[in-house]
């Protein structure tokens, strides 16, 4: 079941897409595509949609009219092999306060069930060295993210899709996550991100821009 | 007949097509929800004769009974809809089942206050722990409790769904519930007080209670479309259709 | 015909309190049941006939 | 190791970290049954008769206390999404959670009741039929509980609204429970009771994970 | 305004947004009055003796519930913090929202009782004790579960915690109080048993606000 | 009680700080002063004690040894007039979801109260017009950040902490914030935040760099 290492191969197209909320028009015949190498960032200004598209493609909310194709089929078809095949990471991260950044990170891997050594190593490069057995509420709020973003390490899937990574991360940390990026991009995966950050020195980075009213 | 049948599901699924029959509809249900609940009401409050037992304290029944009926079926119904929601997203049904749901509850609530109200003068107490009054009893709390969730859920889609998901779970209950009170009241200390066992009533009695059955379904029936149609102005408000209903 | 004059069929045999209570709240029940989608009704064509008239009025200068 | 596997280890390790999860329905299951005399009548003959019942109640109202945080905690901080990111059956989830948490609360409770069977004065022939009755029916209300709390799990005031929801579907549960230990009391037999206990929680096992995982997709849309 | 009318304005305000938050204590209350007859006996004569005291105890565990809420929510967005950074006085806060807790739970139950009362066949005479008692006792339960709800409010699983903490200081309310409905259903007096109400209420007043005022204050180191 | 327009007047001065957390030390001997007119950034890597700092600062936590003085008082001899003289805004925004922005902000704002039309404009700067009578939870992300930053309009305090206060916002957002801030140091006030931006342009910005293990 585990996808092999060979095989990272993205193809995720959306087509036409409508999505309103409120009786607000976020966005409409929009279309886009990502496939293997592409490194797409949205932008926008608050409130233009970007969480919302984010959540559409990864398959967290079907409120929206239009396509969205995985490998051609439409998504829904096979949501679970999508599922294994993408990473998605939320505002909200998923970690327990009263669990270790061990602990936690183990679940959070637990599709990929790499062994505890792997682990070591993400939390280590994740520059947790020497808090893997301290309990999450004592870490600070940059902290906590970077145990959430540990599991990037950890996971096969050639898919991500990250809302707003960057949230609470110093500068060592921001470069360190798009080193990442750049290279799970140039191992044939593909990232999907909303930031704020202007997202400098990566190359082929695509921006969809989408419009807002604010 | 398959295909009749598939076309009537369509047509049902089209607010626009039910919001026009209804259109035409309504005076006729209201004439007979009327016609039928006066007829009904004159029999039975003037023509039928005194209950030998009960005396006229008996003519309750011409509103305990059909309320009583209506809020069970109301349940199934609402359950019904919730389900056809589910299965084919059908936004026709997820409105019709969140209507029924405040319609049921009132019947209920009826039920419950013309049979406490009968119970004083014919029992000597307003509730005592019957099976069939605690079995009604849950069924207003379950009625309550789909109202509840879907008042609470943030989002319509997830309150239509929530309803519908627990409007099912009450449907697999309400029979459990129903023969577990009634086996618990048998076996328990027996009830001092019972239901008066059904009857052979008099046809002068039966009548009347049979057209108010009819009445209160009528009535029923024309409070779910007037709400549903409701349901449809707000949600297509932006269909042409209904913005020429407004504009108009 | 039951009842010899109308105050006979008020009292209903000492019953009158209990029946006519049950009446009156059905009926006071039913009545909410009827005028609540009216009202509600009303309200939504006014509500929803304004929103238009506001959307034709801002369309050309938005 | 599967998620559902996984998630099973980590509650386990959670309550096991904060002992307040499975010793407080305990000792809220204590109290109820210690007020109960205090409000009531203290004689013991009067208590005695009345113990099924009231045990049978503490427990109910303990095991729905203790269901409010069965998903409420993993919607807040983001687990429910990435649970249902995860493809997963949500099927085998919500049965993994609902087995959690009987072992939680059901599982001490039913060990407990011997206790508060001695406090409340129950006649000595009810024993065997008050732990059995709360071993069949706990995981009954656990598995009734469960979508009860996946249809809350999202709401900010859902406690009380979960109480509401689930109670009525209690009441058959309660019903043949309390009257097996009552009739246990006096000397009668209760296998029917036992019985049609355990023919609910056959039907509970086969039939609320679906409710319950249908629940938690509405948690999804936000 | 000052920020505790402003406080005050703002909670009657969410009650009314979200109806749920004072209608789910109210059909708490009915249902956990209807469990008794279902687990215990339905006869009524033997129910008219126990009416009192299950009213009492399913208003107390009613309040309970609806504590939980009190401070957490304020405490999980920031609103707490807020508060404290404020430098107003937490007495009055705190007194602030007891008071809205009232108005949102003890007094709609207390509105409620009667029906109750004759559900469980309730003696005629006992009427006015059990409303009585309600209006003055349910005040002191809001106050006292206020310094509970205050030291559990940063914690996850605090419902049943809070539950353990505040029962045993319910117990002088539940039993002074049941003991007037009691007494007023025998035809006895119960002025003695109300005006001790009255007492714990007048100390309540004035001194819970001031214990759960320091109990908010260990929320904030964090 | 109001502090009148003219008198901002800011004096904060933190002796001989000293903090420990689990057993690691996060700063010792640590001093600073703040006064009208300064815009302090604390700046340093995730864990680093920032957070912490500015807790100190703002009184909210005493677990510190060293001194803490306003107008040369120890801070916590009069510390309802040190609240009502600073306003602090940390990582949670105390934005009800179920009220409007206008209702969320009167309440944020209550000791101040100002009138409801001064209320609009704040509302109208933080660019959430039409937004008004929306529930926030309807709202994104950064729209809810805004509601909170909206009272730093309507609030008379001549100190300011704010801990990473760009967080979500958008870079309309961002000038936005850094405008205000210039302002009320323009004012004679003045600004402690911590935040992992570059902030560029700021005439008159300290930064006091924290160190971490991480
Ligand atoms: C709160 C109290 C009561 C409740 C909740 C209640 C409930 C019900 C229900 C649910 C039914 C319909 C049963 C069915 O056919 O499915 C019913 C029928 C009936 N009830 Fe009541 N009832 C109450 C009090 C009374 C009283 C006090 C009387 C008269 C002494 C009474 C007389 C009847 C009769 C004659 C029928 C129709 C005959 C039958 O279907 O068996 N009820 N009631
Ligand atoms: N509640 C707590 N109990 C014990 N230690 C804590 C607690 N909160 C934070 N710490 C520790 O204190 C240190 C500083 O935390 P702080 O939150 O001040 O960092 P920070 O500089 O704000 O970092 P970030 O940039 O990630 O927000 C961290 O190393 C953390 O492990
Ligand atoms: N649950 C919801 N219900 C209704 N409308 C919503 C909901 N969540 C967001 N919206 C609306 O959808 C729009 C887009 O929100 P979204 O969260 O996608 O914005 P965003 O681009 O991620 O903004 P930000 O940069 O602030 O995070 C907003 O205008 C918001 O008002
Ligand atoms: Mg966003
Ligand atoms: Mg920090």
């Amino acid at each position: 079941m585990t996808p092999s290492q060979g095989a990272l191969q993205v193809n995720l197209q959306a087509v036409a897409l409508h999505c309103e909320r409120d009786d607000r028009e976020l966005f409409s015949e929009l279309s886009l595509s990502v496939s293997s190498g592409d490194l797409l960032q949205l932008a926008g200004p608050n409130g233009a949609g970007k969480t919302t598209l984010l959540r559409l493609l990864a398959g967290l909310n079907r409120d929206y009219s239009g396509d969205l194709l995985w490998h051609g089929q439409p998504l829904y078809d096979n949501y679970p092999d999508y599922a294994r095949q993408r990473l998605y990471l939320g505002h909200l991260s998923a970690v327990k306060k009263a669990l270790t950044p061990l602990e936690n990170l183990r679940w959070l891997t637990a599709q990929d069930a790499p062994d505890t050594e792997r682990l070591y190593q993400a939390l280590e490069q994740a520059g947790l060295l020497g808090y893997e057995d301290t309990p999450c509420q004592h870490l600070s709020a940059g902290q906590q993210r970077r145990v959430a973003l540990a599991r990037l390490l950890a996971s096969h899937c050639p898919l991500w899709i990250l809302d707003e990574p960057f949230t609470a991360l110093d500068k060592a940390g921001v470069s360190w996550l798009e080193g990442l990026m750049q290279q799970k991009v140039a191992e044939g995966g593909a990232v999907i991100i909303t930031s704020h950050h202007a997202l400098e020195g990566i190359p082929g980075l695509k921006q969809l821009e989408l419009g807002g009213t604010s | 007949m398959w295909q009749w049948l598939k076309q009537l599901y369509h047509r049902l699924g089209s607010p626009k097509w039910f919001y026009e029959l209804t259109e035409r509809w309504i005076p006729w249900l209201t004439l007979a929800a009327v016609a039928t609940g006066l007829v009904g009401l004159v029999l039975g409050l003037l023509f039928a004769p005194a209950d030998y037992q009960q005396g006229d304290s008996f003519r309750i029944i011409y509103i305990h009974v059909p309320a009583a009926l209506l809020a069970q079926s109301a349940y199934i119904m609402m359950a019904v809809a919730g389900a056809v929601y589910l299965i084919w997203r059908m936004k026709m049904a997820a409105w019709v089942a969140r209507v029924i749901a405040p319609i049921g509850a009132s019947f209920c609530l009826i039920a419950l206050l013309t049979g406490a109200i009968w119970g004083k003068p014919t029992w000597g107490t307003w509730w005592v722990w019957d099976a069939r009054l605690t079995s009604m009893l849950m069924l207003l709390f379950l009625y309550f409790g789909v109202m509840a969730l879907q008042q609470a859920m943030e989002s319509e889609e997830a309150a239509y769904k929530a309803g519908a998901i627990l409007a099912l779970v009450g449907v697999v209950n309400i029979p459990i519930i129903k023969y577990s009170v009634e086996w618990w009241n048998t076996l328990h200390q027996p009830a001092t007080l019972k239901l008066t066992e059904k009857p052979s009533m008099h046809p002068d009695m039966l009548w009347p209670l049979l057209i108010m059955i009819v009445s209160t379904y009528l009535l029923f029936a024309l409070l779910v479309i007037l709400r549903t149609r409701n349901e449809i102005l707000l949600h297509e408000r932006k269909r042409v259709w209904v913005k020429k209903i407004l504009e108009s | 015909m039951e009842f010899n004059s109308f105050a006979e069929f008020l009292a209903m045999g000492r019953h009158g309190l209990y029946v006519w209570l049950s009446y009156g709240l059905t009926a006071a029940i039913v009545a909410y049941n009827v005028a609540q989608p009216l009202l509600r009704r009303r309200r939504l064509l006014k509500e929803q006939a304004q929103r238009l008239r506001r959307e034709k009025r801002n369309a050309p200068s938005a | 190791m599967s998620l559902v596997s996984a998630t099973v280890r980590r509650d386990l390790l959670l309550a096991a970290r904060n002992p307040g999860e499975w010793a407080n329905p305990l000792m809220f299951f204590l109290m109820v049954a210690a007020l109960f005399p205090l409000a009531v009548d203290p004689d013991p003959v009067f208590l005695g008769k009345i113990a099924g019942g009231v045990i049978w109640v503490a427990a109910l109202l303990a095991t729905l206390l203790s269901l409010d945080s069965l998903f409420r905690a993993d919607v807040d901080d983001g687990s429910l999404e990435q649970w249902l990111a995860s493809g997963e059956s949500l099927f085998a989830l919500t049965l993994g959670k609902a087995l959690v948490h009987w072992c939680i609360s059901g599982l001490p409770l039913t060990l407990m009741s011997p206790l508060l069977g001695l406090m409340l004065n129950l006649p000595g022939e009810a024993y065997t039929a008050l732990i059995l009755s709360l071993a069949v029916g706990t995981p009954v209300l656990s598995l009734l509980g469960a979508v009860g709390a996946a249809l809350t799990a999202s709401l900010r005031s859902g406690g009380l609204l979960l109480t509401l929801l689930i109670l009525p579907l209690y009441v058959p549960v309660l019903i043949f429970a309390a009257s097996a230990v009552y009739h246990a009391g006096i000397g009668m037999a209760y296998n029917g009771q036992v019985a049609m206990l355990g023919a609910m929680l056959a039907l509970a096992v086969a039939l609320t994970p679906f409710a319950a995982g249908a629940a938690l997709k509405l948690n999804l849309s936000r």
